[in-house]
């Protein structure tokens, strides 16, 4: 497994993982000690399943993302310092402060948007894919989506859709067991999302979203099948959020055992224990990445604050073309 | 005990008419073990059980149609939508369906549903934003109820609930006078005054299609909704010390609309304002200012000024947020202008 | 099989499949030769799946239907000539001439309604069935659709919410090979509908939607199993339609011998021939049948044109409540 | 060959936009092999094979949705909703993500996306009679288009197309001029007269905005859309021997709305009659009727009137339905009840 991976992904991989870390743990600061603006939906815990499933994307695939999208974003390859602007709603932030986080998108790197809406980004998806198809452009559309998108009428349709059209595209479930407070299995009639390919004539794959490289492997195989005309996957990670659902809410629906459990499966101490055991990195490599990264956040908030608010009246030159 | 906030006031309603009628249950996502998304159904699981609080997937559509279902077949739902810009996944449901069987079958049937769910922009951009009463005013066969205070609140949705026809039921965020779970909404609700009237725990029933006057005046009339009733009594205040007086009415519910009520206070003003969440096209406002234009037209001693959100979708950065939402500064100036 | 139905079911069951196909004739030939208002859709072809079906339920279980729901209405027990005036519109109608054909409805004999948006009464059919079981009246629901109803999202979402409830539910899918003109096949990702059961974790089952006794026994199975509380099934009935999708729309989409191979199979000449060889059913009896519904269906015609159109401001009273 | 047939005319629209332009694509239930509900994309399967001409699923959601992303992606793409009164079940890709996703990025992207659907009653019942136009107008982002002509069709069609924004294309049943497949489908189109102008084979473009004077006249204005303008013509020739001279602005585009021609029109005449075929509260009447008590309330002489459906779903019956639809005799009696 990974044995055609070079360092140089690899270290990658860790590093957009512990980016997405450390900026999740820095908002929840931010957003504890000063007035940030509007909500957030944090990944804390998920981060392989985002990571794993881009490095296997070049600049032009496209993504599309869902409310808890910052790592979708980082992982896509956005500019963390112009994520963390939008996240203060500056006019320097991705979408100009238009959209704050819930509405990240990167065009530049193919991130398409997170989305307000459960599942709306699924057909979205498809019609990227269509499009990449039809113009003949060899890239290929990524729809992450949680486990509580699964029961959408979207997710139905646009898998569907993906699946007789045969689309260059792969559905990337992150079931993470909550919907909001909602557990899965209660409002989920399958155990496993990804037996819901059947339905669908498609493949249906199972891996370990807190396993950087099982993410990795398995949608290497998807990815590859969407870009040569073998038509969508739908894959499904079993992952788990840390945090609450959103902003500061502290899940009183589940156990902290539970929590616990799934902290022991920490998908980025594991994987650096990894990188040192099987492929030979020196402590010193990994020690120099947490202190690149953690300059990378420190500069992204200096960047951030220090950029200016859009005029109040900016809104009005995005609302038609 | 009395109820002093919008969440505990909507809270007494539902108790009491689930303790009155079996049949009234409740469905919507995460009300049950998580309280809802604005803790309106906070205790009802405990006190009613699964079978009556229902929590369900993430299906709107199916939420309505269920509950259309359920309706026809005896029950008397009560759904929340855990924003109203959801809605819009069950718009079928809603407006095809639930809005228009009672007349596509002749009357055989009616569909007493309520669908609960909030409105307003508090900082989450423009897919959490929205105020879509409009579009529910514009599908004929629903009822659109929007309260500004406890008192109206807790009257309204326990006629809601005893209606027969499928009601739209809609609570501004910001009067909710409750912080989001874990969170810290900042509620207008503290620098509210006299007329966020608290509800008290006796039994009572607020008619539709009766418009409340939040204040009486002889000057102007504005007519405002939810939240903007609040900013159209501190905009009235202020003005007072200029010696303009305001009048101002509260629809309470959209559809039925107390036209006389509006009508009444206009011949007595001659001005009209329009205070409105929603965006201004094809608005709340817009119903009005069309209605006072043929009825008491007259009447009128200058233009109708409507204080709505213009036509964008809500940005996020909040100095642009609000600069769209109609706040005080707004209704001043509409009114120095008909006043001019 | 079928050994535990008695000749009066039997008959009964020839009697109803009889009567839709004279009621859809009929109107076909009302349509031709006069102006009758509005538009329908026909079902000649399908009727033992309607019929099949509804022999399992009692009067105050619910189905929900289709555009295609005259046969659903007459099956489930609706006086034909109350059916007869709706279509043309009259106060006598069903609906007082509000809803036609689209539209018909008969809550005395708990049929909900036909439906002009296609797969509505899916999710409807499961509210239905959660109020039959919340108020413990023992009765069950049963929501009909098409093939490419399947591929709506309140499909999805209503199977998926009817199988977590557990509700006493049975989706009836029935198959005719095509959504308007679209053969199912180019638009849904799976051969057997029924397949897609899979994903709600309920038992799926495919039936020859020509036996109106297979229909019968399959779905006898489905329906102990809703009413003994075990839960949801889809049903997939393979099916044909004879006449064209609505009205006089004359299918270009389809080939004559395809129409020609299932014709072979209708369902009512060989229902006749079983009842005759297996069941002993003498051909006079048979034939008084034919003579009955005939006279049925000329009554229903006479009930209807006899009968008062609305007051043209009938529609105020029916709007609220 | 000119089209002398709405239906012709955006057919002509499509393909001369189709040849010109590979990025568009067209896709919808049924539109291929059977050539649309309507038969307006009759013959472009054939033409542009089918990559560019995909018949769907019944999914309308995940129809827009795809369409919303194939534009994100590159492609303008031309979706055919069959009846209007299925976008219902497109809801929130049509107006939670086409119409906010420029806005909400901050203008990196444009949405180019057409919409074309049917509106308007012919004997179909509740589901399948609306006019919607209005929700749409009330969705900022969005624009609405509403033609009553083969010419303004056609040129109207090719802008759409040529938009880089999301555009609602409303195309009403009785003047497609073209009996639906296998169908008697009665249309009006057979008496109108000569402002049904027909569509010029060559290539033109009609602005976005601009209202078309289809009648010129001094004692009322009528503001009518679609196929209201035809009624609106009849009864201005039946008035016209009475000695009433009558005014006919189409404002073709309802976002953008040219509010000035309205405006002018209504300071000659003082009296305004807006006739459309949506339903009368928060619809297309309100909204004109608003603009104008705000901006020219001094001009009117006479109340304005609407003449639209009343709030109710449409009924079955003929009889009902001519009772609920606008007719010339109520577009007659409106303009009596001005004149007065
Ligand atoms: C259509 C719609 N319904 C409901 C919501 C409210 N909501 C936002 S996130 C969420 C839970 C989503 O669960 P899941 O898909 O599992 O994603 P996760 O939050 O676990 O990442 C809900 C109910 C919404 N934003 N959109
Ligand atoms: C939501 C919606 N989309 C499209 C239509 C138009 N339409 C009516 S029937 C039909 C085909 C339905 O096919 P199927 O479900 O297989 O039923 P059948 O007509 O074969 O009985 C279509 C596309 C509709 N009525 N509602
Ligand atoms: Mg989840
Ligand atoms: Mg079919």
């Amino acid at each position: 497994m990974a044995q055609n991976l070079n360092e140089d992904t690899l270290l990658e991989m860790y590093e957009k993982m512990l980016l997405i870390r450390k900026f999740e743990e820095k908002l929840y600061f931010l957003f504890l000690t000063r007035v940030m603006p509007g909500s957030m939906h944090q990944c804390n815990g998920q981060e392989a399943c985002a990571v794993g499933v881009c490095a296997n994307l070049v600049k032009n695939d496209y993504i599309t993302s869902t409310h808890r999208g910052h790592g979708h974003c980082l992982a896509k390859g956005a500019d963390v310092k112009a994520v963390m602007a939008e996240m203060f709603g500056k006019k320097t932030g991705l979408c100009k402060g238009m959209g704050g986080s819930m509405h990240i998108a990167d065009f530049s790197v193919g991130m398409l948007g997170a989305n307000g809406i459960v599942a709306a980004g699924i057909p979205q998806a498809a019609g990227a894919a269509w499009a990449c198809r039809y113009l003949k452009n060899d890239h290929i559309a990524v729809a992450f989506f949680g486990d509580g998108a699964a029961n959408e009428g979207v997710f139905h349709e646009g898998l569907n859709l993906a699946a007789v059209w045969k689309l260059p595209v792969v559905f990337v479930c992150e079931n993470n067991l909550y919907g909001l407070s909602t557990h899965y299995r209660k409002v989920t009639a399958v155990e496993n999302i990804a037996a819901r390919a059947a339905a669908y004539n498609m493949p249906g794959t199972i891996v370990d979203g807190m396993d950087v490289l099982a993410v990795y492997e398995t949608a290497r195989e998807a990815v590859a099948r969407a870009r040569n005309g073998g038509g969508p996957t739908l894959l499904e990670c079993k992952t788990y959020r840390y945090m609450g659902h959103s902003r500061f809410e502290k899940p009183s629906y589940r156990t902290q055992e539970e929590v616990e459990e799934w902290k022991q499966k920490d998908p980025i101490p594991a994987f650096a224990g990894r990188l040192k055991e099987e492929f030979m990195v020196s402590k010193e490599a990994i020690t120099a990445i947490e202190r690149k990264v953690d300059e990378e956040i420190e500069n992204a908030v200096k960047y951030a604050e220090a950029g200016p608010d859009p005029e109040p009246d900016d809104y009005k030159q995005y609302i038609y073309a | 005990m009395e109820a002093k906030t919008i969440v505990q006031a909507l809270r007494q309603a539902l108790t009491e008419e689930m303790k009155k009628d079996e049949r009234v249950v409740l469905l919507g996502e995460d009300i049950g073990i998580f309280n809802g998304a604005y803790r309106v159904t906070e205790g009802l699981l405990d006190a009613f059980g699964e079978d009556r609080v229902r929590d369900t997937p993430i299906s709107e559509a199916a939420i309505v149609g269920a509950a259309v279902g359920a309706a026809l077949a005896g029950l008397r739902p009560v759904v929340e939508i855990q924003f109203n810009d959801f809605i819009t996944c069950a718009m079928d449901q809603v407006c095809n369906q639930a809005a228009k069987i009672r007349l596509m079958m002749g009357g055989q049937v009616s569909v007493p549903l309520v669908i609960r769910s909030p409105v307003g922009a508090t900082g989450r951009a423009a897919q959490h934003s929205q105020s879509l009463e409009a579009w529910f005013m514009h599908t004929p066969g629903l009822k659109v109820v929007l309260p500004s205070t406890p008192y109206d609140a807790k009257g309204l949705l326990k006629t809601a609930i005893r209606d027969d026809n499928p009601v739209l039921f809609f609570e501004h965020k910001l009067l909710y006078g409750a912080t989001s779970p874990g969170g810290k909404l900042s509620t207008s609700a503290a620098e509210l005054d006299e007329v966020f009237e608290p509800a008290p725990e006796k039994e009572y029933y607020l008619p539709f299609g009766v418009a409340d006057l939040k204040r009486e005046g002889k000057d102007v009339t504005i007519v405002a909704t939810g939240c903007m009733v609040h900013k159209s009594i501190k905009a009235a205040k202020i003005l007072k010390s200029e010696g303009i007086d305001i009048e101002i009415v509260d629809p309470r519910t959209l559809v039925p609309l107390d036209i006389e009520t509006i009508i009444n206070s206009v011949e007595k003003t001659g001005r009209l304002v329009i205070v409105s969440e929603d965006v201004t096209t094809c608005g709340v406002a817009s119903e009005i200012a069309a209605v006072v234009a043929d009825k008491a037209l007259f009447c009128l001693d200058a233009p109708v000024k409507r204080v709505c959100v213009p036509d964008t979708p809500i940005p996020f950065a909040p100095n642009n947020e609000n600069r769209v939402i109609p706040q005080v500064e707004h209704i001043i100036s509409a009114i120095r202008s008909v006043m001019s």
